[in-house]
């Protein structure tokens, strides 16, 4: 992925340095912002879209509720067999069961959103990083400028006070 | 550095001290087998078969050699001679729990005039003048640790006849475990006769 | 796809298959030839005799094919044979009527125990150390038969047999075997042989056995320190008949009341128990019987001859008021007028005296007193409780305690002892004698012993050559039940199994041995084996009841022995004895050793597991918790909580319990039921050398015992010791309860 | 109508022999475990004589309780095993499946009459002891909780034999070890459900009681009181 | 004082990224303890389970009080950091790593003592539900069987509490490392970028698994509690039992934060980070759960002791003045006497006193624990069956490698791991972190400011 981004050491200038790549006419999609922590009290680092994670998290339990019911109540029947008098299926002793599936079944859905969402899975390498991120600077930049912009992002960038306008070669992603 | 190597050769210590302990555990595992080939080594540890070996023989299903047996007996010629399982071989099955297998004495009802020229025969003969018995090496059987109870008798008056479970022996030569007596094959069975599938009516 | 298809599919890695090589070949012991066939896993049911006490219950084996690693000329291997598996009472036989005690139900471990004797053995080391090197059947035969021929030829008189007494076929063999050499007559020795009570029958009843307690019949049961239902007399018999006693008579319930010093097994159901003074119960029946005789206006010929045996009888025993008995035996004399009014009140009441009562120097009063007793209240007789089996041959027994004593002395009396040789069969002089009589001294000096026992216990250990018996269940077996049933009974077993060892049952090597010496001998014992001599018995036995011998000797080994089946009624009525008119004079108890140096009465008893410590060996019997305690695996002193708090001792402490003649050591068992001033211990543990499971395990209370004889019987007055307690340091109690006193959930009606 | 097998245990008949108990051992292959296991509450009983002492000497009064499991029909035991090693037949047993018990030792902390037993260590008979086990039960390895089973092999014996016979089981077929030694008789087993069994007929006796029914386990024993004399002789 | 990001990240770093000797002697020392607790554990498989010291009637010995005791110590983790988590308490930031991390290693330890006190481990794979052809599943109806579920759903829940925030310290070690580190952390940071999409997304889901993991949590140790409450052994049987357990487990778990972050601070020199208000906080919490738990225990005696049931009496007595009473008055002091004092006058309330207070209840804890299961097991309705216990070697053996075992996997983790959250260190340290809490933007309008970090 060829991408051109500028450093800054401020949240305010990596602000105004979005500002302007948004001036410049730079779509959305293409727009790149990386952070060491989470800036969410600037609009540069806020992410307003609702994520669908609660009702998926939701979803995960009622099935996971759902799955550890038919595991107990399945098995039960399968082999009936009477311990202590009990019926053999009841929502007592299947309850607790279920309940431990429902939670789990959430936490499952949760997470699996999560890497889905945020495309993380073991070994995936970063599409873009630079060692200053780790210092708390904040790179803010554009993958796969249109050409003709590049100049004017270039130029854009360092009006905002990059440290350091860094290029990534145009390796296809 | 110096720790980083201390600590290898620590590693490397215990690993090798491990490897050790594992492979005297396998020789002494096999080692210690009991008279009557069931392991007794260690008294604690019960699995359910005799030793690591065996159970993986077993998983794969691969048979014991036929060859193991004292007398390479033919169930097929017998068959044809009209001699049907209870009647004088496995006498045990129509009455007891435990159908029993023939010695030298029920052997030697008929054979001590018929085809006494048989390789095979004359191996009766000297195991009785050695007043020995044939030492049968067991096709079936439960690992003790099941604690099947299995009873003949009941199965043979419901009508259950010998090939369901032991497959076509009148077939066979030398008795090869034909059919896989698991607790599903089992179950199955009685689920479909409608025959009881408490775990008392097999394991107490 | 189960469990199975999921592994294969993942695990068909070479390793695995690498490692299906290692399996090892199924080596085997050589098989042999069985002699009988069996049908696998089908039981079947041979009829054997108990061989464990006096009783004689009838037993039914199981018996079930099975493999057993034995010896076959030099070889090892499996032989498939019938193998004892259980023990059952014989539902026909008259005495326990399909039932047995615990006992009973354990003496199948004689059969299989590891330590049994499995071959002739020769003493190797010094005597008494245990060294033996086996030895095959003909050299040890042909040993003895030399060793028999030189006593023969010098004196008769040196050939000594010593064994419980026996009965039946064993006794007819050895007192012919005896009597043929001229030898002596057979030492019998049993610690516990009640031959007190039998004098007293004898000079009572004129029948010279112990009674049949018939509690079915009865309504009202005295027990003077007998553990009638434990292990007394006839235990099971007694304890069946308790049973219907209590509930097997719709709308009648009988009253049991005990008097003893210690709440025995026997005392803890009764419904009411009574403390007595130690050697006090002649006393008290005594009393009982004055006031029959004088305020309930009983007649005192109404007794016979049982009441002209006591002095003061006739005269209605005038010094015998219930205020002088309360003073000696501690009950007041109110309750012993409720009593006596209480036996006349639940017709017909019985009084069973026994076990401690008669151990006593004043047993034999005491036995005739309440012989008198019951007779006064009508309760003797074929329909009435006390009845008496009929024998089919004379019971007399030489006084078993007098007659051994009598043979140390005369192997003690002169340096070089003139017993040359002796016999040793199922008895433990060395462990059940009091030291003072000094036995295992007396043994030492006979040049040659010989045992014919099964295990090497205390006695048999002494022995020069060891010759092993069959175990009950591999013999050939026969009894004459003295008590229990009402009619007639010869018990008759065949062997339930073949014998697990190289051994030989007793009667055959007598039988053996009087071949090899041939001469009279030979004539005299003309059977080839023990099931001929049997054999023989029976078909005089079928003669005189007038059926044919052949099936009269199968349906005997078919039901378990011959029983005249016309029930009860045949009950011997008691005849009158000879019309001495010796009268005997009640003492009071005389007790070893000074109140102030020995403060405490010393009360051995039998306890259900070990009776007189013959089954002390069998596993199950040392880990039965004891009913009382809950002990196991060991011994231990009981001792009232009040006196051991006065004495500093508490549960568990080591004691030493100290007599005039010796002193042992065991933790101590705070029970509320015994007398302040009792110490009891239970008897069967402490052996020197009795197989893995009890030699030196517990301590010996007959080691302490003082040697006081009842005067007319010489037996061993075994409960008139006293000794003193002292804290000894803390023991080790292996209790099965961790339990409380009282029970939390009042179940009482 | 499906059997529930009761017994009924005659506490005036008891005299503390412990027949039964050995009777029951040697039926079952109880193993015997030693001193030393023994000092440490160890002991298998399956049947145990349980005494309690009343009041002070000289008037001492002893009771002697047999305990063994009461077949529970509401059994704490059998909803707390995780494999199932302890469940109810339909014939009112509470079945120990030996193969199935991975040895949680939950069961017997649920039991309230503490008659289960574990094997702490594998059972040794030293040899030729072991001639002595039945065939038809089974050796319990180490790790294996156990329990009276009310002889469940003679239950499916006699079972087997009905069947053979083609007949029902009768009143008195099925006797278990500790019942069929019981000098006095005061051990009774029999199927609660046929209402002319002997054992159906005493349960309703009205000195009939059950052993710690306020636990609500509905067990399947019921223990005839004792009854007992006044001091005056007249009989209570 | 002014902490510049990178002076932040060579603090919290410098144990990841430098090994000193003394952590390879410890990690070896402490390793040798825990390995003692195998090998008593292969000799007890070896010989049977005889070999401890349990027997009849006390089945359950200090196996299952450890299990008990660690499945508590893990409560606090999770709870604590979630709860704080929720209510945006800002002093939780250093905290919630080190408590989530407790919670983990703890319910690893604890998970592993239903296996060590089986008679038959060998067969423990019965427990789990998988198909076979024999037909055969586990009885859901045994509190075991809810355990097994309870506790797997718990430790994966708390496992991947714990994981999600460590993705951006990862990242950032991945950024900042060289060699085989930055591949490895390159592994594990899951290829993390930093987008504010993936922020968001992050925030999100710890929100969502903050919710989830609480009610989790309180049902896992009602859950194990339930495993004696289900049976009728006397003062087991009764209703108060989960949230007296739930209490003890947030008691308990408290005290063992305490004392990790109290080493932690001491041994990785976070004296900056892990400040005096943390301790002071947390102790005030402790002292809560130090009151609410000697209210439970009040309040279950003085009901069975109103009740006066015999059975129940008989366990009471046995623990007031019986043989188990020094050990029950152990525990009284250490849960209560000790901590209280301690806790309430601020004079006192320094970290030395947090952390003596918060041993005190640890040890308490793990008493009574034992004080529940023995008495209650030795004195149960016949009093004919009662009995005693005493733990041998190989029990005691087991219970000193689990401590160990905590430590060295804890240690292990420290050194894979920044103990305190880097991230969310710094996002602490925004001027206006506190206007845009991280809760969902709804939220965020009504929190008032709080104070800064």
């Amino acid at each position: 992925m060829n991408a051109i981004y500028g450093v800054y050491a401020e949240p305010a200038s990596a602000q105004r340095a979005v500002e302007g790549l948004r001036a410049a006419g730079l779509p959305e999609t293409s727009l790149l912002v990386l952070s060491a922590e989470p800036w969410g009290e600037y609009e540069f680092g806020a992410y307003r879209r609702h994520s669908r994670m609660p009702w998926l998290a939701a979803c995960g339990g009622f099935l996971g509720g759902v799955v550890g019911f038919a595991l107990v109540a399945g098995t039960q029947q399968s082999w009936p067999l009477r311990t202590g008098g009990m019926p053999i299926v009841t929502l007592w002793s299947a309850g607790i069961i279920t309940y431990e599936m429902t939670m789990l079944g959430a936490i499952l859905a949760t997470v699996l959103t999560l890497f889905v969402s945020s495309r993380l899975w073991p070994a995936r390498q970063p599409r873009l990083t630079d060692p200053a991120l780790a210092d708390g600077f904040i790179v803010v930049g554009a993958s796969e400028p249109p050409d003709h912009l590049r100049a004017e992002i270039e130029r854009r960038l360092r009006e905002a006070g990059s440290e350091g306008i860094k290029t990534v070669p145009g390796s296809a992603c | 550095m110096r720790w980083r190597r201390l600590v290898l050769r620590l590693f490397l210590a215990v690993a090798t001290a491990l490897l050790t302990l594992g492979l005297l555990l396998g020789w002494w595992d096999s080692a210690a087998m009991d008279t009557d080939g069931t392991r007794q080594a260690s008294p604690v540890f019960t699995p359910e078969r005799p030793s690591l070996g065996a159970a993986v023989r077993d998983f794969f299903g691969i048979q014991p050699e036929p060859e193991r047996q004292p007398i390479a007996f033919t169930h097929k010629v017998h068959a044809e001679n009209r001699i049907d399982c209870t009647s004088y071989c496995h006498t045990g099955a129509a009455v007891g729990p435990v159908a029993g297998i023939p010695g030298v004495k029920q052997c030697l009802i008929c054979h001590r005039t018929i085809a006494t020229d048989h390789p095979d025969v004359e191996k009766i003969a000297t195991y009785e003048e050695r007043d020995e018995d044939i030492p049968w090496q067991r096709v079936y059987g439960y690992p003790a640790p099941a604690h099947v109870k299995f009873q003949h008798a009941p199965h043979i008056r419901a009508g259950v006849n010998c090939s369901t479970c032991h497959g076509e022996v009148e077939q066979m030569t030398v008795a090869v475990r034909a059919v896989e007596l698991n607790m599903g094959f089992c179950v199955d069975c009685h689920r479909q006769h409608k025959a009881s599938v408490e775990c008392i009516a097999c394991h107490y | 796809m189960d469990r199975r298809d999921f592994i294969k599919l993942s695990a068909l890695t070479a390793g695995a298959a690498g490692l299906a090589g290692c399996g090892h070949p199924d080596h085997q012991l050589i098989r042999f030839l069985p002699e009988e066939s069996w049908i696998p896993g089908v039981a079947t049911w041979r009829p054997s005799l108990c061989p464990l006490c006096a009783a004689g219950c009838g037993v039914m084996a199981r018996v079930m094919e099975g493999d057993a690693e034995v010896v076959r000329n030099g070889r090892t291997g499996l032989l498939r044979m019938g193998l004892v598996k259980k023990l059952e009472g014989n539902p026909a036989h008259p005495v326990n009527r399909g039932k047995l005690c615990a006992r009973g139900q354990a003496a199948v471990q004689i059969v299989y125990h590891p330590d049994r004797i499995r071959q002739p053995l020769k003493r190797r080391g010094e005597r008494g150390t245990g060294e033996f090197e086996p030895v095959d059947w003909d050299e040890a035969l042909s040993t003895l038969a030399a060793r028999l021929k030189q006593v023969l030829d010098d004196d008769p008189a040196g050939l000594a047999w010593l064994s419980r007494p026996l009965r039946g076929g064993k006794r007819v063999l050895v007192e012919r075997f005896l009597a043929t050499l001229a030898a002596p007559a057979p030492v019998y020795f049993e610690l516990f042989d009640e031959s007190v009570l039998r004098w007293a029958n004898r000079l009572s009843f004129g029948r010279e056995q112990m009674p049949t307690y018939t509690l079915s019949v009865a309504n009202y049961v005295l027990g003077l320190s007998a553990d009638f239902l434990g292990t007394w007399n006839s235990p099971v018999a007694q304890a069946i008949g308790y049973g219907e006693f209590r509930q097997g008579r719709p709308g009648r319930r009988g009253k049991f009341v005990q008097v003893e010093p210690r709440v025995s097994q026997t005392g803890a159901n009764a419904d009411e128990w009574i403390p007595i003074r130690p050697g006090t119960e002649g006393a008290l029946a005594l009393g009982l019987a004055h006031v029959l005789l004088n305020e309930a206006r009983r007649p005192t010929t109404a007794a016979g001859t049982a009441g002209e045996r006591i002095e003061g009888w006739l005269q209605g025993l005038p010094e015998w008021t219930p205020e002088a008995v309360a003073e000696q035996t501690g009950i007041e004399a109110e309750r012993i007028r409720r009593l006596a009014r209480e036996l006349i009140a639940h017709e017909p009441a019985v009084v069973i005296a026994g076990g401690a009562a008669l151990a006593q120097t004043n047993g034999l009063a005491t036995a005739l007193a309440v012989n008198a007793l019951n007779a006064l209240l009508g309760c003797v007789g074929a329909l009435g409780p006390v009845r008496f089996t009929p024998q089919p041959e004379s019971t007399g027994l030489a006084p078993p305690h007098r007659t051994l004593r009598a043979l140390v002395q005369k192997i003690l009396s002169r340096p070089e002892s003139p017993v040359k040789l002796l016999l040793l069969y199922e008895a433990n002089p060395v462990f059940a004698t009091p030291p003072a009589w000094q036995v295992a001294a007396a043994l030492d000096r006979v040049p040659f012993v010989v045992s014919f026992g099964s295990f090497l216990d205390d006695t048999s250990i002494l022995a020069d050559l060891v010759l092993p018996d069959h175990v009950f269940l591999e013999s050939w077996m026969d009894d004459v039940p003295e008590s229990g049933t009402e009619p007639a009974v010869v018990s008759l077993a065949a062997p339930a199994m073949r014998p697990l060892h190289n051994t030989r049952a007793m009667p055959d090597v007598l039988l053996d041995l009087s071949r090899r010496v041939g001469g009279r001998l030979n004539e005299a014992l003309p059977w080839k084996s023990y099931e001929e001599l049997l054999r023989a018995r029976f078909d005089a036995l079928a003669r005189r009841a007038g059926a044919d011998a052949d099936a009269f000797w199968k349906q005997a080994l078919e039901r378990g022995g011959w029983w005249s089946d016309n029930g009860g009624t045949r009950a011997a009525a008691p005849r009158h004895a000879a019309a001495t008119t010796r009268q005997i004079r009640y003492q009071p108890a005389e007790m070893d050793g000074s109140v102030e140096e020995f403060p405490f009465h010393f009360l051995p008893y039998a306890s259900q597991a070990f009776y007189d410590g013959t089954t002390a060996h069998l596993p199950w019997l040392q880990e039965l918790p004891d009913v009382l305690t809950t002990a196991m695996w060991g011994s231990w002193v009981e001792l009232n909580p009040q006196t051991a708090e006065r004495l500093g001792i508490r549960q568990g402490d080591l004691v030493d319990v100290t007599s005039r003649h010796g002193t042992l050591q065991a933790p101590v068992i705070l029970s509320t039921g015994i007398a302040p001033d009792v110490v009891a211990m239970p008897v069967g543990q402490g052996h020197r050398a009795f197989t893995r499971y009890a030699s030196r395990r517990g301590a010996n209370p007959i080691s302490v015992l003082a040697p006081l004889e009842e005067p007319e019987t010489g037996a061993l007055a075994w409960a008139a010791t006293r000794v003193q307690i002292r804290r000894a340091g803390v023991g080790r109690l292996v209790l099965f309860s961790g339990g409380l006193s009282r029970f939390p959930h009042p179940e009482e009606r | 109508m499906s059997r529930r097998w009761g017994m009924v245990v005659d506490l005036d008949r008891c005299t503390g022999c412990e027949a039964c108990v050995v009777a029951c051992r040697a039926e079952n292959n109880v193993p015997t475990v030693g001193e030393t296991e023994a000092a440490r509450g160890r002991a298998i009983h399956w049947i145990r004589i349980e005494r309690y002492w009343e009041g002070e000497f000289p008037n001492a009064r002893i009771r002697f309780v047999p305990v063994l499991c009461q077949h529970c029909e509401a059994a704490p035991c059998e909803p707390v095993c995780p494999t199932y090693a302890s469940y109810h037949t339909a014939d009112g047993l509470n079945a120990q499946v030996y193969n199935r018990c991975i040895g949680t030792r939950y069961c017997a902390n649920a039991c309230p009459y503490t008659v289960r037993f574990f094997n702490f260590f594998h059972p040794v008979w030293e040899k030729p002891l072991h001639l002595q086990l039945n065939p038809e039960v089974s050796v319990r390895e180490v790790g294996v909780m156990e329990k009276c089973t009310f002889c469940v092999q003679r239950i499916k014996a006699a079972e087997l034999q009905a069947k053979a016979e083609a007949r029902e089981l009768r009143d008195g077929d099925v006797q278990p070890a500790c019942a069929q030694a019981c000098p006095a008789d005061a051990l009774l087993f029999g199927d609660l459900n046929d209402p002319d069994s002997r054992v159906a007929q005493l349960a309703r006796s009205p000195r009939g009681s059950k052993l710690l029914e306020e636990v609500g386990t509905q067990p399947k024993i019921t223990y005839l009181a004792r009854l007992s004399w006044s001091g005056d002789g007249e009989d209570r | 004082m002014e902490k510049t990001a990178s002076r932040i990240n060579d603090d919290l770093l410098r144990p990841v990224l430098e090994t000193s000797p003394r952590f390879y002697l410890a990690v070896v020392l402490v390793g040798l303890v825990a390995a003692l607790g195998f090998v008593a554990w292969g000799y007890q498989i070896w010989n049977g389970i005889g070999v401890a010291g349990i027997s009849r009637p006390v089945f359950w010995g200090f196996y299952i009080t450890n299990f008990v005791f660690w499945i508590g110590i893990s409560h606090a983790g999770t709870l604590i950091s979630a709860i704080l988590r929720l209510a945006n308490a800002g002093w939780r930031r250093p905290v919630t790593r080190c408590a989530e991390a407790i919670t983990v290693f703890a319910l690893m330890i604890g998970a592993m003592f239903p296996l060590i006190h089986l008679g038959r481990p060998w067969l423990a794979f019965w427990l789990f539900p998988y198909p076979n052809e024999r037909g055969l599943w586990p009885n859901f109806r045994s509190p075991l069987l809810w355990d097994f579920f309870a506790i797997n759903t718990y430790l994966l829940g708390s496992f991947l509490f714990l994981l999600l925030p460590m993705l951006p310290d990862f990242a950032l070690v991945r950024d900042r490392a060289r060699g085989w580190r930055q591949r490895v952390y390159g592994w594990l940071a899951l290829g993390w970028e930093g987008t504010p999409r993936q922020w968001h997304r992050l925030e999100t889901a710890m929100h969502i698994m903050a919710v989830l993991i609480i009610p989790v949590a309180v049902s896992v140790h009602s859950i194990v509690s339930f495993d004696f409450a289900m049976s009728p052994v006397p003062m087991w049987h009764s209703t108060i039992f989960a949230p007296y357990f739930v209490a003890g487990a947030i008691f308990s778990g408290l005290a063992a934060l305490i004392l990790a972050m109290a080493l932690l601070r001491k041994l990785l020199h976070l004296e900056e980070y892990l400040r005096t208000e943390h301790f002071s906080n947390l102790g005030k919490l402790l002292l809560v759960m130090s009151l609410l738990w000697f209210y439970f225990i009040f309040a279950e005696r003085l009901t069975v002791w109103y009740g006066n049931d015999p059975a129940e009496m008989a366990v009471f007595r046995a623990t007031q003045s019986g043989p188990y009473a020094p050990l029950f008055w152990v525990m009284v002091f250490c849960n209560f006497l000790l901590p209280v004092p301690l806790l309430t006058i601020p004079r006192l309330r320094t970290i030395a006193s947090t952390v003596v207070a918060a041993l005190g209840v640890v040890v308490g804890m793990w008493l009574e624990r034992f004080l529940i299961i023995v008495p209650a097991l030795a004195h149960k309705f016949l009093p004919y069956s009662w009995g005693t216990y005493a733990p041998t070697w190989v029990e005691i053996t087991i219970t000193v490698a689990t401590f160990a075992g905590m430590v060295l996997l804890y240690m292990l983790f420290a050194k894979l791991v920044p103990v305190i959250s880097v991230w969310e260190w710094k996002v602490g340290r925004h001027p206006l972190a506190e206007q845009r809490a991280e809760i969902s933007p709804a939220v965020a309008k009504t929190v008032a400011p709080e104070g800064s970090a």
